[in-house]
Protein backbone atom coordinates (compact mmCIF):
# COMPACT_ATOMS: atom_id res chain seq x y z
CA UNK A 1 0.00 0.00 0.00
CA UNK A 2 1.45 3.25 -1.15
CA UNK A 3 -0.40 6.49 0.20
CA UNK A 4 1.79 9.93 -1.08
CA UNK A 5 0.45 13.43 -0.18
CA UNK A 6 1.53 16.52 -0.90
CA UNK A 7 0.80 19.87 0.23
CA UNK A 8 2.50 22.51 -2.52
CA UNK A 9 1.87 25.97 -4.27
CA UNK A 10 3.18 24.50 -7.91
CA UNK A 11 0.78 22.78 -10.38
CA UNK A 12 0.69 19.00 -10.02
CA UNK A 13 0.68 16.54 -13.44
CA UNK A 14 -2.22 14.20 -12.67
CA UNK A 15 -1.04 11.85 -15.61
CA UNK A 16 2.29 11.39 -14.01
CA UNK A 17 0.65 10.43 -10.24
CA UNK A 18 -1.86 8.10 -12.06
CA UNK A 19 1.35 6.49 -13.67
CA UNK A 20 3.57 6.52 -10.31
CA UNK A 21 0.43 4.14 -8.79
CA UNK A 22 0.48 1.91 -11.09
CA UNK A 23 3.67 1.56 -13.56
CA UNK A 24 5.47 -2.17 -12.92
CA UNK A 25 2.35 -3.82 -11.30
CA UNK A 26 0.31 -6.53 -12.93
CA UNK A 27 -1.83 -6.36 -10.06
CA UNK A 28 -4.40 -3.26 -10.38
CA UNK A 29 -7.52 -3.56 -11.95
CA UNK A 30 -8.73 0.01 -11.45
CA UNK A 31 -7.50 3.71 -11.29
CA UNK A 32 -9.48 6.62 -9.97
CA UNK A 33 -8.66 9.96 -10.60
CA UNK A 34 -10.64 13.27 -9.33
CA UNK A 35 -8.96 16.61 -9.99
CA UNK A 36 -10.81 20.08 -8.84
CA UNK A 37 -10.37 22.41 -11.08
CA UNK A 38 -11.10 26.22 -10.32
CA UNK A 39 -13.89 28.00 -12.19
CA UNK A 40 -14.47 31.08 -13.15
CA UNK A 41 -18.08 31.36 -11.74
CA UNK A 42 -19.51 32.91 -15.08
CA UNK A 43 -16.40 35.41 -15.60
CA UNK A 44 -16.97 36.50 -12.05
CA UNK A 45 -13.63 35.45 -10.78
CA UNK A 46 -10.17 36.53 -11.69
CA UNK A 47 -8.16 33.92 -9.08
CA UNK A 48 -8.86 32.21 -6.19
CA UNK A 49 -6.71 32.43 -2.98
CA UNK A 50 -6.12 29.26 -0.83
CA UNK A 51 -5.05 29.72 2.74
CA UNK A 52 -4.00 26.79 4.94
CA UNK A 53 -2.40 25.63 8.11
CA UNK A 54 0.84 24.05 7.36
CA UNK A 55 1.32 20.95 9.48
CA UNK A 56 -2.17 20.59 10.44
CA UNK A 57 -3.10 20.29 6.44
CA UNK A 58 -0.72 17.24 6.37
CA UNK A 59 -1.67 16.02 9.73
CA UNK A 60 -5.11 15.42 9.17
CA UNK A 61 -5.02 14.15 4.91
CA UNK A 62 -2.93 11.65 6.62
CA UNK A 63 -5.60 10.81 9.22
CA UNK A 64 -8.18 10.54 6.38
CA UNK A 65 -5.95 8.52 4.14
CA UNK A 66 -5.15 5.97 6.96
CA UNK A 67 -9.25 5.67 7.36
CA UNK A 68 -9.58 5.67 3.25
CA UNK A 69 -6.51 2.60 3.85
CA UNK A 70 -8.76 1.27 7.13
CA UNK A 71 -11.82 0.51 4.80
CA UNK A 72 -11.14 0.05 1.58
CA UNK A 73 -8.98 -2.49 0.07
CA UNK A 74 -7.13 0.04 -2.29
CA UNK A 75 -3.18 -0.42 -3.25
CA UNK A 76 -2.22 2.85 -3.56
CA UNK A 77 -3.38 6.69 -3.02
CA UNK A 78 -2.25 9.76 -4.20
CA UNK A 79 -3.45 13.12 -2.55
CA UNK A 80 -2.47 16.75 -3.40
CA UNK A 81 -3.87 19.77 -2.25
CA UNK A 82 -2.16 23.04 -3.72
CA UNK A 83 -2.57 26.71 -1.44
CA UNK A 84 -1.66 29.98 -2.75
CA UNK A 85 -2.96 32.04 -5.75
CA UNK A 86 -4.78 29.77 -8.38
CA UNK A 87 -6.53 31.32 -11.87
CA UNK A 88 -9.57 29.73 -13.03
CA UNK A 89 -8.68 26.64 -15.47
CA UNK A 90 -5.69 25.28 -12.85
CA UNK A 91 -6.10 22.36 -10.91
CA UNK A 92 -6.47 23.01 -7.19
CA UNK A 93 -6.86 19.11 -5.73
CA UNK A 94 -5.73 15.71 -6.83
CA UNK A 95 -6.83 12.58 -5.57
CA UNK A 96 -5.58 9.14 -7.36
CA UNK A 97 -6.68 5.88 -5.88
CA UNK A 98 -6.06 2.40 -7.07
CA UNK A 99 -7.23 -1.21 -6.56
CA UNK A 100 -7.79 -4.61 -7.60
CA UNK A 101 -11.83 -4.16 -8.55
CA UNK A 102 -13.57 -0.53 -9.62
CA UNK A 103 -16.16 0.16 -6.74
CA UNK A 104 -12.98 -0.24 -4.07
CA UNK A 105 -11.01 2.98 -5.68
CA UNK A 106 -14.31 4.59 -6.83
CA UNK A 107 -15.59 4.78 -2.90
CA UNK A 108 -12.80 5.45 -1.42
CA UNK A 109 -11.76 8.70 -4.24
CA UNK A 110 -15.34 9.81 -2.68
CA UNK A 111 -14.81 9.26 0.68
CA UNK A 112 -11.17 11.28 0.63
CA UNK A 113 -12.98 14.17 -1.51
CA UNK A 114 -15.72 14.42 0.87
CA UNK A 115 -13.56 14.39 3.74
CA UNK A 116 -10.99 17.05 2.24
CA UNK A 117 -13.69 19.35 1.85
CA UNK A 118 -14.83 19.30 5.46
CA UNK A 119 -11.93 18.40 7.24
CA UNK A 120 -8.61 19.47 5.63
CA UNK A 121 -7.79 22.78 6.54
CA UNK A 122 -8.22 24.87 3.81
CA UNK A 123 -9.95 28.21 2.97
CA UNK A 124 -10.55 29.92 -0.23
CA UNK A 125 -11.30 33.15 -1.09
CA UNK A 126 -11.90 34.80 -4.08
CA UNK A 127 -10.42 37.33 -6.37
CA UNK A 128 -12.98 39.29 -8.36
CA UNK A 129 -12.08 40.11 -11.98
CA UNK A 130 -13.42 44.07 -11.47
CA UNK A 131 -9.92 43.97 -8.85
CA UNK A 132 -11.67 43.82 -5.70
CA UNK A 133 -10.97 41.27 -3.14
CA UNK A 134 -13.87 39.00 -2.96
CA UNK A 135 -15.27 37.51 0.10
CA UNK A 136 -14.09 34.31 1.68
CA UNK A 137 -16.20 31.52 0.03
CA UNK A 138 -19.06 29.43 2.43
CA UNK A 139 -18.59 26.17 3.68
CA UNK A 140 -21.78 24.44 1.91
CA UNK A 141 -24.16 22.41 3.94
CA UNK A 142 -24.09 19.97 0.69
CA UNK A 143 -20.34 18.66 1.22
CA UNK A 144 -21.13 18.39 5.05
CA UNK A 145 -24.21 15.94 3.60
CA UNK A 146 -21.95 14.36 1.41
CA UNK A 147 -19.37 13.76 4.09
CA UNK A 148 -22.11 12.71 6.75
CA UNK A 149 -22.65 9.72 4.96
CA UNK A 150 -19.51 8.11 5.49
CA UNK A 151 -20.30 7.55 9.08
CA UNK B 1 0.39 28.84 24.70
CA UNK B 2 0.37 29.36 21.13
CA UNK B 3 -2.54 30.55 19.51
CA UNK B 4 -3.01 30.82 15.94
CA UNK B 5 -5.92 32.29 13.42
CA UNK B 6 -6.98 31.62 9.91
CA UNK B 7 -9.22 32.95 7.23
CA UNK B 8 -11.80 35.70 8.96
CA UNK B 9 -10.84 34.53 12.16
CA UNK B 10 -7.14 35.90 11.27
CA UNK B 11 -8.57 39.09 9.72
CA UNK B 12 -10.63 39.82 12.69
CA UNK B 13 -8.15 39.54 15.06
CA UNK B 14 -6.09 41.07 12.84
CA UNK B 15 -3.23 39.23 13.94
CA UNK B 16 -1.76 35.50 12.42
CA UNK B 17 -0.68 34.16 15.75
CA UNK B 18 0.75 34.84 19.35
CA UNK B 19 1.78 33.34 22.60
CA UNK B 20 -0.73 33.92 25.47
CA UNK B 21 -0.47 33.03 28.96
CA UNK B 22 -3.87 31.78 30.41
CA UNK B 23 -5.34 32.25 33.64
CA UNK B 24 -5.46 28.55 35.62
CA UNK B 25 -9.14 28.92 35.79
CA UNK B 26 -9.13 28.30 31.64
CA UNK B 27 -9.48 24.60 31.31
CA UNK B 28 -11.56 24.24 28.09
CA UNK B 29 -11.76 25.13 24.56
CA UNK B 30 -15.08 26.77 25.42
CA UNK B 31 -13.87 28.48 28.49
CA UNK B 32 -10.37 29.67 26.05
CA UNK B 33 -13.17 31.66 23.53
CA UNK B 34 -15.05 33.04 26.04
CA UNK B 35 -11.73 34.65 27.81
CA UNK B 36 -10.46 35.50 24.23
CA UNK B 37 -13.49 37.61 24.02
CA UNK B 38 -12.87 39.68 27.15
CA UNK B 39 -9.66 40.41 25.66
CA UNK B 40 -10.55 43.19 23.19
CA UNK B 41 -13.43 44.27 20.66
CA UNK B 42 -11.32 42.05 17.78
CA UNK B 43 -11.80 39.20 19.99
CA UNK B 44 -15.18 39.64 20.65
CA UNK B 45 -15.63 40.38 16.20
CA UNK B 46 -13.80 37.41 15.39
CA UNK B 47 -15.88 34.75 17.72
CA UNK B 48 -19.07 36.47 17.63
CA UNK B 49 -20.31 33.75 16.02
CA UNK B 50 -18.70 31.67 18.28
CA UNK B 51 -20.53 27.81 17.51
CA UNK B 52 -19.39 28.14 13.75
CA UNK B 53 -15.67 28.38 14.88
CA UNK B 54 -13.74 25.35 14.81
CA UNK B 55 -11.03 24.66 16.94
CA UNK B 56 -7.87 22.94 16.40
CA UNK B 57 -5.31 21.46 19.54
CA UNK B 58 -2.21 20.37 17.88
CA UNK B 59 -3.25 20.09 14.77
CA UNK B 60 -6.60 17.39 15.86
CA UNK B 61 -10.21 18.94 15.27
CA UNK B 62 -11.68 19.29 18.67
CA UNK B 63 -14.85 20.29 20.29
CA UNK B 64 -15.14 22.85 22.76
CA UNK B 65 -15.71 20.50 25.78
CA UNK B 66 -12.16 19.81 24.73
CA UNK B 67 -9.98 20.07 27.63
CA UNK B 68 -6.90 22.42 27.30
CA UNK B 69 -4.02 20.61 29.66
CA UNK B 70 -0.89 19.93 27.74
CA UNK B 71 -1.99 22.10 24.29
CA UNK B 72 0.65 23.78 22.83
CA UNK B 73 -0.73 25.32 19.66
CA UNK B 74 -4.59 25.91 19.75
CA UNK B 75 -6.10 26.98 15.80
CA UNK B 76 -9.20 28.91 15.29
CA UNK B 77 -10.71 29.21 12.14
CA UNK B 78 -14.14 28.97 10.01
CA UNK B 79 -15.60 26.21 8.31
CA UNK B 80 -13.13 24.40 6.09
CA UNK B 81 -13.47 24.80 2.41
CA UNK B 82 -11.00 23.57 0.48
CA UNK B 83 -10.83 20.72 -2.15
CA UNK C 1 -21.98 18.79 -24.05
CA UNK C 2 -19.43 16.76 -25.47
CA UNK C 3 -19.23 12.97 -25.75
CA UNK C 4 -16.74 10.79 -27.62
CA UNK C 5 -16.93 7.23 -28.03
CA UNK C 6 -14.42 5.18 -29.60
CA UNK C 7 -13.80 1.35 -29.92
CA UNK C 8 -10.78 0.38 -30.64
CA UNK C 9 -7.60 -1.85 -30.63
CA UNK C 10 -4.80 0.78 -30.04
CA UNK C 11 -4.37 1.86 -26.41
CA UNK C 12 -5.48 5.11 -25.71
CA UNK C 13 -3.88 8.36 -23.73
CA UNK C 14 -6.27 8.98 -20.55
CA UNK C 15 -4.40 12.21 -19.68
CA UNK C 16 -4.75 13.41 -23.46
CA UNK C 17 -8.36 12.36 -23.15
CA UNK C 18 -9.20 14.28 -19.70
CA UNK C 19 -7.21 17.32 -21.16
CA UNK C 20 -9.48 17.39 -24.69
CA UNK C 21 -12.55 17.92 -21.74
CA UNK C 22 -11.08 21.02 -20.05
CA UNK C 23 -8.39 23.07 -22.37
CA UNK C 24 -9.17 26.44 -22.69
CA UNK C 25 -12.62 26.12 -20.57
CA UNK C 26 -13.19 28.12 -17.25
CA UNK C 27 -16.34 26.39 -16.00
CA UNK C 28 -15.49 22.82 -15.59
CA UNK C 29 -15.20 21.77 -11.39
CA UNK C 30 -14.52 18.87 -11.30
CA UNK C 31 -12.82 15.88 -13.54
CA UNK C 32 -13.36 12.21 -13.26
CA UNK C 33 -11.18 9.57 -14.70
CA UNK C 34 -11.75 6.09 -14.84
CA UNK C 35 -9.29 3.54 -16.10
CA UNK C 36 -9.46 -0.40 -16.24
CA UNK C 37 -6.19 -2.20 -16.45
CA UNK C 38 -6.03 -5.53 -17.26
CA UNK C 39 -4.53 -7.80 -14.27
CA UNK C 40 -2.70 -10.78 -14.78
CA UNK C 41 -4.66 -12.47 -11.85
CA UNK C 42 -1.44 -13.82 -9.23
CA UNK C 43 0.93 -14.56 -12.05
CA UNK C 44 -1.74 -16.86 -13.87
CA UNK C 45 -2.61 -14.56 -17.15
CA UNK C 46 -0.19 -13.65 -20.16
CA UNK C 47 -3.00 -12.27 -21.24
CA UNK C 48 -6.81 -11.46 -22.03
CA UNK C 49 -8.52 -11.47 -26.06
CA UNK C 50 -11.49 -9.05 -25.93
CA UNK C 51 -13.88 -10.08 -28.34
CA UNK C 52 -17.04 -7.39 -29.15
CA UNK C 53 -19.86 -6.97 -31.10
CA UNK C 54 -18.67 -3.65 -34.02
CA UNK C 55 -21.67 -2.16 -34.44
CA UNK C 56 -23.88 -2.85 -31.47
CA UNK C 57 -20.67 -1.94 -29.50
CA UNK C 58 -20.91 2.06 -30.50
CA UNK C 59 -24.43 2.07 -30.43
CA UNK C 60 -24.87 0.61 -27.04
CA UNK C 61 -22.46 2.89 -25.43
CA UNK C 62 -24.09 6.10 -26.70
CA UNK C 63 -27.28 4.70 -25.37
CA UNK C 64 -25.76 4.22 -21.87
CA UNK C 65 -24.35 8.00 -22.35
CA UNK C 66 -27.24 9.64 -23.49
CA UNK C 67 -28.95 8.17 -20.75
CA UNK C 68 -25.99 9.57 -18.10
CA UNK C 69 -26.56 13.01 -20.04
CA UNK C 70 -30.04 12.99 -19.10
CA UNK C 71 -29.47 11.99 -15.64
CA UNK C 72 -26.73 14.11 -13.87
CA UNK C 73 -25.61 17.89 -15.07
CA UNK C 74 -22.35 16.66 -16.76
CA UNK C 75 -20.53 19.17 -19.59
CA UNK C 76 -18.60 16.06 -20.54
CA UNK C 77 -17.77 12.54 -21.26
CA UNK C 78 -15.14 10.30 -23.20
CA UNK C 79 -15.32 6.55 -23.15
CA UNK C 80 -13.02 4.42 -25.11
CA UNK C 81 -13.30 0.65 -25.17
CA UNK C 82 -10.05 -1.40 -26.33
CA UNK C 83 -10.55 -4.69 -28.02
CA UNK C 84 -7.99 -7.78 -29.20
CA UNK C 85 -4.92 -8.84 -27.36
CA UNK C 86 -4.58 -6.67 -24.23
CA UNK C 87 -1.99 -7.87 -21.92
CA UNK C 88 -1.64 -7.35 -17.92
CA UNK C 89 -0.92 -3.76 -17.07
CA UNK C 90 -2.30 -2.45 -19.88
CA UNK C 91 -5.69 -0.54 -19.94
CA UNK C 92 -8.79 -1.75 -21.10
CA UNK C 93 -11.30 0.67 -21.00
CA UNK C 94 -11.44 4.54 -20.23
CA UNK C 95 -14.03 7.29 -18.93
CA UNK C 96 -13.82 10.51 -18.55
CA UNK C 97 -16.79 12.65 -17.03
CA UNK C 98 -16.95 16.42 -16.04
CA UNK C 99 -18.42 18.43 -14.54
CA UNK C 100 -19.61 22.06 -12.24
CA UNK C 101 -19.47 19.96 -9.16
CA UNK C 102 -18.10 16.48 -8.25
CA UNK C 103 -20.79 14.30 -7.49
CA UNK C 104 -22.34 14.14 -10.74
CA UNK C 105 -18.87 13.65 -12.32
CA UNK C 106 -18.24 11.06 -9.81
CA UNK C 107 -22.09 9.37 -9.65
CA UNK C 108 -21.72 9.73 -13.67
CA UNK C 109 -18.52 8.07 -14.50
CA UNK C 110 -19.87 5.00 -11.72
CA UNK C 111 -22.81 4.53 -14.18
CA UNK C 112 -21.16 4.47 -16.85
CA UNK C 113 -18.63 1.97 -15.82
CA UNK C 114 -21.53 -0.33 -14.05
CA UNK C 115 -23.52 -0.26 -17.35
CA UNK C 116 -20.23 -0.81 -19.48
CA UNK C 117 -19.81 -3.95 -17.37
CA UNK C 118 -23.16 -5.85 -18.25
CA UNK C 119 -24.38 -3.89 -21.25
CA UNK C 120 -21.58 -3.36 -23.84
CA UNK C 121 -21.23 -6.72 -26.00
CA UNK C 122 -17.37 -7.35 -24.80
CA UNK C 123 -16.18 -10.68 -23.95
CA UNK C 124 -13.10 -11.63 -22.22
CA UNK C 125 -11.04 -14.83 -23.34
CA UNK C 126 -8.55 -15.30 -20.68
CA UNK C 127 -4.80 -16.48 -22.19
CA UNK C 128 -2.99 -18.54 -19.63
CA UNK C 129 1.02 -18.14 -19.35
CA UNK C 130 1.35 -21.71 -19.67
CA UNK C 131 0.76 -21.19 -23.23
CA UNK C 132 -2.94 -22.88 -22.70
CA UNK C 133 -6.31 -20.89 -23.63
CA UNK C 134 -7.93 -20.29 -20.73
CA UNK C 135 -11.40 -20.09 -20.45
CA UNK C 136 -14.22 -16.79 -21.00
CA UNK C 137 -14.42 -14.80 -17.93
CA UNK C 138 -18.05 -15.63 -16.43
CA UNK C 139 -20.11 -12.37 -16.03
CA UNK C 140 -20.16 -11.87 -12.56
CA UNK C 141 -23.29 -10.78 -9.98
CA UNK C 142 -21.42 -8.20 -8.04
CA UNK C 143 -21.63 -6.32 -11.82
CA UNK C 144 -25.56 -7.13 -12.29
CA UNK C 145 -26.01 -5.54 -8.59
CA UNK C 146 -23.71 -2.64 -9.28
CA UNK C 147 -26.00 -2.10 -12.42
CA UNK C 148 -29.44 -3.17 -10.70
CA UNK C 149 -28.87 0.72 -8.16
CA UNK C 150 -29.59 2.98 -10.73
CA UNK C 151 -32.53 1.34 -11.53
CA UNK D 1 -32.29 -13.13 -41.63
CA UNK D 2 -28.85 -12.59 -40.65
CA UNK D 3 -27.71 -14.72 -37.35
CA UNK D 4 -24.68 -13.57 -35.80
CA UNK D 5 -22.79 -15.14 -32.77
CA UNK D 6 -20.45 -14.13 -30.40
CA UNK D 7 -18.01 -15.88 -27.73
CA UNK D 8 -19.07 -19.23 -26.25
CA UNK D 9 -22.11 -19.29 -28.97
CA UNK D 10 -20.17 -18.51 -31.70
CA UNK D 11 -17.52 -21.09 -30.38
CA UNK D 12 -20.48 -23.83 -30.19
CA UNK D 13 -22.17 -23.42 -33.23
CA UNK D 14 -19.37 -23.22 -35.19
CA UNK D 15 -19.50 -20.06 -37.14
CA UNK D 16 -19.47 -16.47 -36.11
CA UNK D 17 -22.63 -15.67 -38.89
CA UNK D 18 -25.08 -17.25 -41.41
CA UNK D 19 -28.05 -16.18 -43.62
CA UNK D 20 -31.40 -18.23 -42.45
CA UNK D 21 -35.05 -18.21 -44.28
CA UNK D 22 -37.07 -18.36 -41.30
CA UNK D 23 -40.44 -20.36 -41.21
CA UNK D 24 -43.36 -17.95 -41.63
CA UNK D 25 -44.96 -19.41 -37.60
CA UNK D 26 -41.36 -18.09 -36.25
CA UNK D 27 -42.49 -14.53 -34.77
CA UNK D 28 -40.88 -14.37 -31.38
CA UNK D 29 -36.93 -14.50 -30.17
CA UNK D 30 -37.64 -17.60 -28.39
CA UNK D 31 -39.55 -19.24 -31.12
CA UNK D 32 -36.11 -18.58 -33.13
CA UNK D 33 -33.99 -20.22 -30.04
CA UNK D 34 -36.38 -22.99 -30.26
CA UNK D 35 -36.22 -23.81 -34.10
CA UNK D 36 -32.32 -23.17 -33.87
CA UNK D 37 -31.90 -26.18 -31.91
CA UNK D 38 -33.69 -28.30 -33.98
CA UNK D 39 -31.41 -27.79 -36.96
CA UNK D 40 -28.55 -30.04 -35.50
CA UNK D 41 -26.09 -30.62 -31.70
CA UNK D 42 -24.27 -27.79 -32.16
CA UNK D 43 -27.09 -25.66 -32.40
CA UNK D 44 -28.25 -27.45 -29.33
CA UNK D 45 -25.48 -27.30 -27.61
CA UNK D 46 -25.01 -23.40 -27.98
CA UNK D 47 -28.05 -22.72 -26.75
CA UNK D 48 -28.28 -25.73 -24.02
CA UNK D 49 -28.72 -22.79 -21.23
CA UNK D 50 -31.15 -21.08 -22.59
CA UNK D 51 -32.25 -18.34 -20.34
CA UNK D 52 -28.47 -17.49 -19.97
CA UNK D 53 -28.14 -16.29 -23.81
CA UNK D 54 -28.46 -12.96 -24.85
CA UNK D 55 -30.08 -11.67 -27.64
CA UNK D 56 -29.65 -8.79 -29.66
CA UNK D 57 -32.20 -7.68 -32.39
CA UNK D 58 -31.04 -4.82 -34.30
CA UNK D 59 -27.99 -4.31 -32.25
CA UNK D 60 -30.73 -3.42 -29.33
CA UNK D 61 -30.74 -5.57 -26.82
CA UNK D 62 -34.21 -7.98 -26.03
CA UNK D 63 -36.40 -10.23 -24.49
CA UNK D 64 -36.96 -13.77 -25.10
CA UNK D 65 -41.02 -12.56 -26.06
CA UNK D 66 -39.24 -9.58 -28.51
CA UNK D 67 -40.86 -10.09 -31.95
CA UNK D 68 -39.05 -10.48 -35.12
CA UNK D 69 -41.05 -9.16 -37.20
CA UNK D 70 -38.85 -6.27 -39.50
CA UNK D 71 -35.70 -7.61 -38.22
CA UNK D 72 -32.85 -7.67 -40.44
CA UNK D 73 -30.01 -9.21 -37.91
CA UNK D 74 -30.29 -11.05 -34.46
CA UNK D 75 -27.26 -11.57 -32.51
CA UNK D 76 -26.56 -14.45 -29.85
CA UNK D 77 -24.04 -14.44 -27.15
CA UNK D 78 -23.46 -14.81 -23.35
CA UNK D 79 -23.55 -12.08 -20.83
CA UNK D 80 -21.17 -9.40 -21.37
CA UNK D 81 -18.43 -8.68 -19.12
CA UNK D 82 -16.25 -5.75 -20.71
CA UNK D 83 -15.27 -2.64 -19.04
Amino acid sequence: MTTTIRIQSEPFDAAAEATALTAGRTDVGAVVTFTGLCRDEGGRLAALELEHYPGMAEAEIARVAAEAERRWPILGQTIIHRFGRITPGESIVLVVTTSVHRQAAFEAAEFLMDYLKTQAPFWKREHLRDGAAGSWVEAKDTDDAAAARWR
Amino acid sequence: MKLVYFACVRERVGKTDEEVALPETIETVAQLIGWLKTRGEEYEYAFEKEGVIRVAVDHVHVRPEARLAGAREVAFFPPMTGG
